[in-house]
Parts: structure tokens; sequence; C-alpha cells
């Protein structure tokens, strides 16, 4: 049997597998499709220090071999989060790393702090980059230095391993890694879904409530695996990898251009079964090509 | 002339294991298609997949008016043309590219096909037995399941000669050792190559190192298979001794064996 | 009597579908498909000053619902192309604008200068974009100030339109458009394809051999979309809009974001028809909603 | 709730562009209930990307065999009239909330527009096998146009029919509103028309009977976790506050109440 385990920052997952956040399980309902333990880790939903409705409907548009969606990370307050989602997370066999999100650093820093108090998690994804808010997000994500800056205040709050989760942004993604790498942050995640737009041809308007969306699923795979190729090559360490992919093979394109862990995202939402399929693909690619340990195929396609 | 057309699947059916033919009532790709020519197959009605596969003309009959395309399932747009249903209509653009070329010249020759390339040497031996030339084939498969064709070549009146990797059929080995027997054996005038890259090299340095004449088709990803895209190139040796890109879908998909430069 | 004519910069289209550079070499092939004399326009083949071999094979990958290239400008050089190719397409009746490429600010203004005057050329495309080649192309259009810098050089050598052909692969694609407004920039073109890759999960190496290339198709619309209309409020100068239009739904969605033409690219490898599809679409449509003029369109988005 | 293959025993066409689809898929046939739906995956590809909604028609449960009735407004359901007997299709379901039938009930109503009846003819169905009456007001735009009307005739329901190009002073509640003061409905249910929903509303109101509607909205997953089918909706009845609801899981079926566009 080869080795499947891979090791985030110290987060060690049994392998390389977990979910984009806000795409999995948001109900506290983790395994109503398959056993949880068949995740490496698990990213539930992102929360706020605040109660957040998200944005106003229709907040999904159909795109070719995609999905432009608004939802705008609704969120509830942190009381009712202690009270309803934490004891539900504790139970969970497996790391759990939860997303965080804020509109300033102070927000940042806050829910950071709470987060971390709680000892249940082990580790942290700052999301850096939603593309559907208005403040934060994608102000910082794109920004090497306001990365940079939040990352270090971040850093003083928490002892667990922090990992940003970055913007398909181009011109900076580099910098903006290197930033982040530089002030503290322990693993990056990427990408967030590019900023994209549908409009209704009938009735001239734009599709979505929020005018501007999120294009995600297989479209964008090509988008993201080569910034984490970019990325591999300017930093040293770890990287989750995600954006389109639905089937082992995409695990093994974002592996091998230098992802250590990869998340499943919107096709959580299409097949149910993705997951538990990949991995046993997967397991069976690295027999069929005598690759004893998953580690191996890390930037392989780099030499 | 390269025309966009809607053709009705007369037949789509498996062969041998992964190979299916499938027969086309298409009456300007029949009356106007040559051995070595191949057609830009829209698989699916959808965006994906997003390019349309190309695959070479198998079989050109011009009396009923119909052609043949023989693939073999490798993924998912050949997977959707095997499960295309008799009767449907599918679109097409075609005849594309530069076929094979003979002259009175040429008395015997010889056709090498490995794999799935076997399969516009069949249009191609039609041809060249209709012509009157003493026609060699020899065809290379992984084992006898996968060994596609040899009935029609045998029936149209050419010599055929089987190769496979197991040794399951015929000459146990390369579909090039019988080439370098046969180049031992018989004064061949050309040779005709089409199948996976290192065969074709081997065929390519065979026959020079014979001094025949060589013709090999070669498979390149395609994006538009007209020449517009300029994707689907190979490198072609320039008279200066350095190399230009020629495009296979446009330039070739046949070339001469000496004129395309193999990266090792 | 629907009027279907639209004009960019100075340039007259019988109609607002061009076809995109690089995906219709230059109209030879498409010609023996159907009447070019169709076409609001063509916009041929990216030209350089020098003949260019372009990148090694393999330069073409499928992805899901698109394409990526590494072509990398096989071109036959300026002097070619005005000797062979312009005198060509003059035998119809479309706007002929020539995509103009160049590796320093002194190539891009002596390419403009040797085309100035040039029968048949209606329009500069200054392809400042071209994410295949090292040294040039979109290292130019990532940055304001080297786009705008072209941009000037080349409009002090010509009298022909001069539209700026911008990369989507930037934070804030308004402020190029800004910069090569500014400089004189007749018009935009937008987008040119983002940069993507592929990894073949056999041989865990990248598909093209020149590891990047440029993503285009029904994949990248909605991302496309976002940008012209984003684009569209910041600047005054009209807009060419392009990515992934294969239908003349998808034409109406451009003009509505605020193009006054569009683009047909990838899909003209996807259905070699798409371009005479779409216009006819188009006219259908319009008068099917009693819009006697195309122009009504363009911008007409309702937020 | 879960993901699993069907397989499809027909697919037959009905009228306009509307189409009937029976699945044999046990394993939701025997659960899913009335106002509930299932997500269709529509062909094995990426484009369309997502799955398409579906409520119940009618369910066979001893047979395992379930029914949709779906209408072609798109690609996806374009696709879905090629789907041929005997093909495997990927479902998951049951999923939503479906309809609340009181343990009680002697008596309800459904209020159906064009293909939004659909849902309706499972509840029919279920409260009839229940020896609930059951009276069918059912309005489309042209008479032929009306859904479910065989279904509910077999069922032995009481029928009001209505289409525009008739009468389009009246609407179909105005029948109801004739038997209202007389009659006693244990519930009323509504889909299909928001005109329709605001109808039923104020007359829920004035003669205190329980009315539901079910709703549609674009949705990506259907079973909660993408939160893209949220409707803003009254969280109490005094209105005092609105918050956004799943369609796909607190719904489809919701209160008349809770529906902010019944008060317009």
């Amino acid at each position: 049997m080869p080795n499947l385990c891979v090791n985030i920052a110290g987060i060690k997952m049994k392998n390389p597998f977990t979910v984009g956040s806000g795409t999995f399980g948001n109900d506290g309902e983790f395994e109503k499709f398959f056993p949880i333990e068949l995740l490496g880790a698990l990213t539930p939903k992102t929360i706020r220090s605040y109660e957040w409705p998200g944005n106003p409907p229709p907040r999904l548009a159909e795109a070719a071999a995609g999905l432009l969606s608004s939802v705008g990370i609704p969120s509830k307050s942190w009381e009712r989060f202690v009270k309803e989602d934490v004891p539900v997370l504790k139970k969970i066999p497996i790391p759990v790393i939860q997303s965080v999100i804020g509109r300033t650093e102070e927000e940042y820093v806050e829910i950071v702090k709470k987060c971390s108090d709680l000892g249940v998690f082990a580790g942290i994804e700052l999301n850096l980059s939603c593309p559907n808010l208005k403040q934060g997000g994608l102000s910082f994500g794109s920004d090497p230095q306001a990365s940079e800056s939040l990352i270090k205040k971040v850093r003083k709050q928490t002892k667990l391993p922090l990992i940003a989760k970055l913007p398909p942004d181009y011109s900076n993604i580099v910098n903006v890694a290197k930033a982040v790498e530089s002030a503290g942050a322990d693993a990056i995640a990427m990408i967030n879904a590019p900023r994209a737009m549908a409009i209704d041809y009938k009735t001239r308007k734009p599709v979505l409530g929020n005018k501007v969306g999120a294009l995600s699923g297989p479209a964008i795979k090509p988008i993201a695996v080569y910034l984490v190729w970019e990325v591999y090559k300017a930093v040293s360490i770890p990287i989750i990898g995600m954006g389109g992919i639905v089937d082992f093979r995409d695990v093994i394109e974002f592996m091998s251009a230098g992802a250590r862990a990869v998340a499943f995202g919107t096709i959580n939402f299409i097949d149910t079964q993705a997951i538990p399929r990949a991995l046993k693909d997967l397991e069976n690619y690295l027999i069929e090509n005598n690759i004893d340990d998953v580690n191996e195929i890390v930037g392989c396609a780099h030499c | 002339m390269i025309k966009s057309v809607k053709a009705e699947i007369v037949e789509n059916k498996p062969i041998a294991p992964e190979f299916f033919r499938m027969t086309l009532k298409a009456e300007t790709l029949a009356s106007e298609g040559l051995p070595g020519q191949f057609v830009m197959v829209k698989v699916s009605p959808n965006l994906e997949p997003f390019l349309r596969r190309p695959i070479s003309l198998h079989q050109i009959n011009r009396e009923e008016a119909t052609v043949s395309l023989l693939y073999q399932v490798v993924g998912k747009g050949t997977r959707l043309m095997s499960e295309t249903q008799k009767g449907k209509v599918i679109e097409l653009l075609g005849p594309l590219g530069k076929g094979f070329t003979w002259s009175d010249s040429d008395r015997v020759v010889a056709l090498v096909g490995g794999g799935c390339g076997t399969a516009p040497l069949v249009a191609l031996a039609h041809s060249l037995l209709e012509d009157k030339k003493e026609v060699h084939v020899l065809l290379g498969a992984q084992t006898k399941e996968k060994l596609v064709c040899e009935e029609d070549f045998i029936s149209m009146g050419a010599k055929v000669k089987v190769a496979t990797d197991d040794g399951s059929y015929g000459h146990h080995g390369f579909v090039t050792d019988l080439l370098k027997n046969l180049i031992h054996d018989v004064a061949l005038d050309m040779v005709y190559s089409c199948g996976p890259l290192p065969m074709t090299k081997e065929v390519v340095k065979l026959t020079q190192e014979a001094s025949i004449p060589c013709q090999i088709s070669l498979e390149e990803r395609m994006g538009c298979g007209i020449g517009a895209c300029i994707g689907c190139v190979c490198k072609v040796r320039t008279k200066d001794g350095a190399f230009t890109y020629k495009k296979v879908c446009k330039d070739g998909p046949v070339f001469k064996g000496e004129e395309v430069m193999f990266d090792d | 009597m629907t009027n279907l004519a639209v004009e960019v910069a100075g340039i007259k289209l019988k109609n607002p579908v061009l076809t995109a550079s690089g995906t219709f070499g230059f109209g030879r092939e498409f010609a023996e498909l159907y009447d070019l004399n169709l076409l609001g326009g063509v916009m041929v083949k990216g030209t350089t000053l020098n003949p260019r071999l372009g990148n090694p094979p393999p330069r073409i990958a499928e992805t899901p619902a698109g394409m990526l290239n590494s072509v990398g400008l096989q071109n036959p050089g300026v002097d070619y192309v005005i000797r062979e190719e312009i005198p060509w397409l003059r035998q119809f009746d479309v706007a002929v604008i020539v995509n103009v490429s160049g590796h320093s600010f002194d190539e891009y203004a002596e390419i403009a200068a040797r085309l100035d005057g040039v029968p048949g050329v209606d329009g500069l495309e200054i392809n400042i974009s071209c994410p295949n080649v090292k040294g040039g192309g979109m290292a130019f259009g990532t940055d304001p100030k080297m786009a705008a810098e072209v941009i000037k050089r080349v409009r002090s050598r010509t009298q022909l339109p001069v539209i700026a052909k911008l990369s989507p692969n930037v934070t804030d694609i308004t402020e190029i458009a800004r910069a090569v407004e500014a400089e004189g920039a007749d018009a935009v073109s937008l987008i040119n394809t983002v940069l993507g890759m592929a990894i073949d999960i056999k041989t865990r190496r990248p598909v093209l051999a020149n590891i990047v290339g440029g993503l285009s198709g029904p994949a990248i619309k909605p991302i496309a979309l976002r940008m012209v209309w984003q684009v569209a409020q910041t600047v005054n100068i009209p807009i060419i809009g392009m990515g992934g239009i294969t239908t003349a739904e998808d034409a109406v969605e451009f003009l509505l974001a605020g193009a006054t033409a569009v683009a047909i690219g990838a899909g003209n490898f996807c259905n070699p028809m798409t371009a005479p599809e779409v216009i006819k679409g188009l006219k259908n449509w319009l008068s099917q909603e009693k819009i006697d003029d195309v122009r009504e369109l363009i911008g007409g988005l309702k937020t | 709730m879960q993901q699993t293959a069907g397989t499809i025993v027909w697919n037959e066409h009905q009228m306009e562009d509307v189409w009937l689809l029976t699945i044999e898929v046990p394993r939701i046939a025997q659960r899913i209930k009335p106002g509930q739906f299932v997500q269709v995956k529509v062909n094995n590809l990426l484009d369309p990307f997502l799955r398409r909604p579906f409520s119940l028609y009618r369910t066979f449960r001893d047979e395992g065999k379930l029914q949709l009735l779906y209408k072609v407004v798109g690609k996806g359901t374009r696709l879905m009239t090629t789907l041929k007997e005997g093909t495997s299709i990927d479902l998951i379901g049951p999923l939503g909330r479906g309809f609340t039938l009181p343990h009680h009930a002697e008596k309800i109503a459904v209020v159906g527009r064009g293909i939004g009846t659909a849902p309706l003819v499972a509840l029919a169905d279920e409260a009839s096998n229940k020896g609930v009456e059951v009276y069918c007001f059912l309005s489309a735009e042209e008479k032929h146009k009306l859904v479910g009307l065989k279904e509910f005739k077999e069922m032995g329901c009481e029928l009001y029919l209505h289409a525009d190009t008739e009468d389009n002073v009246k609407m179909v509640t105005d029948y109801l509103k004739k038997l209202l003061p007389a009659t006693q409905f244990d519930g009323v249910y509504v889909c299909g028309s928001k005109r329709l929903t605001r109808e039923v509303h104020n007359l829920s109101k004035k003669y205190g009977f329980m009315s539901q509607v079910s709703l549609e909205q674009i949705m990506a997953c259907g079973h909660g976790d993408c939160h893209g089918c949220v409707v803003e909706l009254y969280q109490d009845k005094e209105r005092s506050k609105k918050c956004y609801k799943r369609v796909c899981k607190e719904g489809p079926v919701f209160e008349t109440w809770e529906v902010v566009g019944v008060y317009a």
C-alpha cells in the first residue's frame, strides 16, 4: 500500500484530500454522503466575528464547465457558532482547519484569537481573497504589503498553523505568496475563484444579485494549476491546491505542479461521491505507477 | 476544398477491443477524399469536449457515397463517438490535409501500420491496388485481439504480414522487424507508414539506410484542423540545415520521411 | 431594416462581429468554408518585425470548455504580410485589422510605421498581452507605464486607428485601460488569453512544450465579460470584446456589457462556422426583439 | 438522501415542450414524498456543469419507479429529451421539504399553473390514496397546455380549468373563491405562478386555511451546502424580519405567508 499521508505545516493528514471551505457539510452534516474519515482534513465553512446574511439572490449562474456564484460567505454569530457548530466540530476525528475572514485587520485578529482559544482546530485558514466582498478579502490578498502586515498581526494571536488563502491575482500572487511566507504563514491555499460575471441577454441585467461573482469549477483548473506551479517555485511553505478539481487526474496535476494537499470544492455540489472515488483512483494510480509515497509526486513536474 | 458537412451515421460498431468503425453517408467526403486525408469530427453538441477530433479516412467508397472512420477509444472524445447511435447526424469538417501520393513508376510498395495507424492504410491499399501496384502490408499490434483490418487487406489482394508485441499472433516483436526483412527480400519503390512515433522513427531510419523513399503520416494535437491556429506543428528540415515548423493539419499529415526532424 | 453597422475607432464595420487574431490565420483557410464578406472584420495573425518560428510543439491542450495554446506568434513577418496577405484580403469587403507584436518599444513602433498607409489595412491591434513569448508581449501589457509607452510610440508613427489589446493577467485591468487611453489608443480589445497550464498525468510533465499557455474558449467567458464591463465603466474609447464567444447570445451579452464590437476566437476551432452563425443569429434576435439598431445594445446593461 | 444510479424506463413526449421521464430507482422512489425533488445529472460531461432539479411528479413505490415531468427550457432539458430507454442516469434524492398534509385532512385544493402543476400531481396522488378529497384548479396559457389532467381525472379529483386564451379576465382562483364560503379546505397548495400564490394567500387569510407554495430558484448542489438558491422570506407572521432561506433545504415548499411577493 502506498503512503498517502502528508504533512501541512504540522497538520498530519492521512491523505492529501480536504474540501474547499463553504462547499461541504455546511449544516454540520459532515457525513451525509460518506464517512468523514475518508478525508485527510476537514475545512468547514468560513466564520466571521459577526453575523452576516450573505449576498442577495440570485446567487448562482451556470457557466461553461463551471459555476458562477456570489453567495458572499454567510456566517452565523460567534455565539451561535460556539453553541451549535463547535460541539459537532469537536467530535470530528480528523484535523479540522477553520477558515476565517474579516473586513479589517482588527476583525481578522479577533476571529483568529477566538478560534485559536477554542482549542478545537488543527489549523486556521485565512481567507484573504473572497471575490464577493466589497471590503476586506480581496483587498488584502492582492496587496503584498497589506497581506504581510495582516499575517504579522494575526501570527501573534495563535500558535496554530496559519494557512493563507490567496486570490488568483496574476500580477501579484508570487509577491503576495512570498510576503505571507516571510510574515509567518505556515502554508498557502490557492486559488480562490476569479471574479467573473454573467448577463441575462433577455432581461439585459446581470444574472447575479451582486452583479459580479466568482467563477469556480473545471473551467478555472488550468489557471489554478499554473498559479500553483508559479508559487511553488517562489516559496518553500506547503501549498494546498484547489480550483476545479473533479477527479484523481486533477489531483495528480495539482500535486505535480507543487501542491502537497488538494481541496475538492465546487464538485461537491455536483457529485457527492467525487472524493471517495478520487481517493480510490489515486491509490490505484500510485500502485500502477510504482509510487510508494504520494509525497514523491509533489512538484515532480518541475524536474 | 474544405467543407463543413453533416453526415448520417450508417454504422458504428466495435471491431476489436477499443476499436470502432463508423461509416458515414457523406457524398462530398466520398467523392473528394483521398487516402491519408482526415476529417475533424464534432463529437458532442456541448462545449465539452471543446475541440473536434481529427480522424483519418479509413475507407472511401465512391459508389455508395460513404466514408468510414476507424478509431480507437482513448479518451472522452472517442468514447462519446463510440456511444453515438446509428442514424444520428454528426458534424464534420473535411477532407483535410495532404494525403499519400504515388507515381506510375512505383511498382512495389510497402504499407507499415501500427495500432490505430492502420486505419488510413486501408484506403491507401485500396487505391494502390486499383492502380495495379504490388502491395505489401505489415501490421503491428499489441496483441492478436487488437489487430485490426488484416482481413480487409487480404481480401483486397495485398500481401499481409503481422507482428504482435506479445507474440500471440504472427511475428513476436516489432512490425519494423518485418520491414527490415521485407527490405532485404523485396525491391521496394516506396514505403508508407502510419503508427506510433517510435515505429515511425524506425521506419524512417530503415528506409533511409536502404535509400527507399518513404511517406509518414503524423499525429499531433490539433486545434482547428485547417491551418488557422498553427497549434499542430512538426519540425521540418530546411535547405540551409536549420528547421522550420510546418502544420501537421495543412502541410501534412503525410510528410516525406526524410524531411521531418524528430526530437529525441 | 435592422442596422448592424458599428464604428470602432473610426473603422466602419458592417456588423459588429470580427474574428480574433491568432484564431483565423490570414483568413485563407476560412475563405474555403464561407464568404469572408459576411464578416464585420478580420483581425489577422499576430505580426512581428521578422518572421518567427514560434514555440516547439505540443502547442495545444484541451481543457474543460476551453483550450490552452502556446503557439508563440509563429508568423512570416510584417514585410511578407504586407506583400502577400494584405493584398489578398483586399478582395473582400471587410475591415482588416493587423495584430502587431513586438519585443521592444522600437519594434512595435517600426511595425506600425511599416503598416502605416498600406492599402487595405484599416487599423492596428497592438498586442501588449501575448502570454506565449518571452521578453515581450505580456510584459508590456501588465505594467501600465510600459503599456502606455508602447501606445505612445506606436501612435507617433502611424495615422491608423490604434487598438490596444489588453491582458487579463493583471490585478486591475481598468488601470491599464486608462493608461493606454491617455496615450491615444483609439480603442481597446479584451481579453487576451488567461495564463494557464496542463499536466499530463502519465508523464507528470507539462503538456505544452512551452509549459505555460493561454487559456481561451467558453471557460473564460465569465471572466472576460466582467473585465469588459469594468473597462466600459472606466474609459471613453470603444471596446472590442472577446473571450469564449460561441453564440449570438454570447455576443449580445458582451455588447450589453459595453463592447461596441465582438471577436470570435477559439470558437472558430470548435465550429469554424461560428462567426457567420453569430452574425445571422444576432440579426434574427434583433428583429425578433424589434430592435432596429444593434447600437442600442452597446452598454445597455441595466444595473 | 443519496446519490444513486437509476435506469430510464421511458422518456415520452407529452405535449408542446413537455416530456415525462420514468426512472427505475427504488432507493429514491420508495422514500420520496410529494413536493420533494431530485437532482438529475443530464449527461456525464462537464457541460452542462450543474445538475437539474425536478420535483416529483408521480411515484410507483412497489415498482421502485418515479416520474418527473419536465419542460424543455434550455441546454440541460434539451439534452434530457435524447435520453433513451435503458440508459443509466445519476440522481441525488429525495431532496428538500415537501408538502404537509394535515393528519386528519378531509379536503384539500391544489392550484397549479403550467409545468408548475407537476408537484401537485404527486400531492393529489398521495392525498387521494389516503381518502382525502382533492379539488384541482388548473391554469395555463392555452387549454392544451394544462398539465396533469389525465392523472387528476383518474384520481377522481374535482377539476376547475382555466386558459388565458379563453378567458383572460378571470383567474382559476375565482372558482376557488366561489366555493370557499361553503367549503372547508384543510390545506391549499399552489405552484407555478406568483399571481396565483398571492390570490391563494389572500384567501387563506380570509378563510383561515393552511396554504403552501412550492418555489423555484436556480440551484447548484440541491442539498444545502452551496447556499446559492436562497430566497428572501419573512421570518415571522408579523413580518418584522426577513431572512434568506434555501429553496433546496428549508423548501422548496414554504408557507405562503413567508413569501415576500404575496404582500405586494
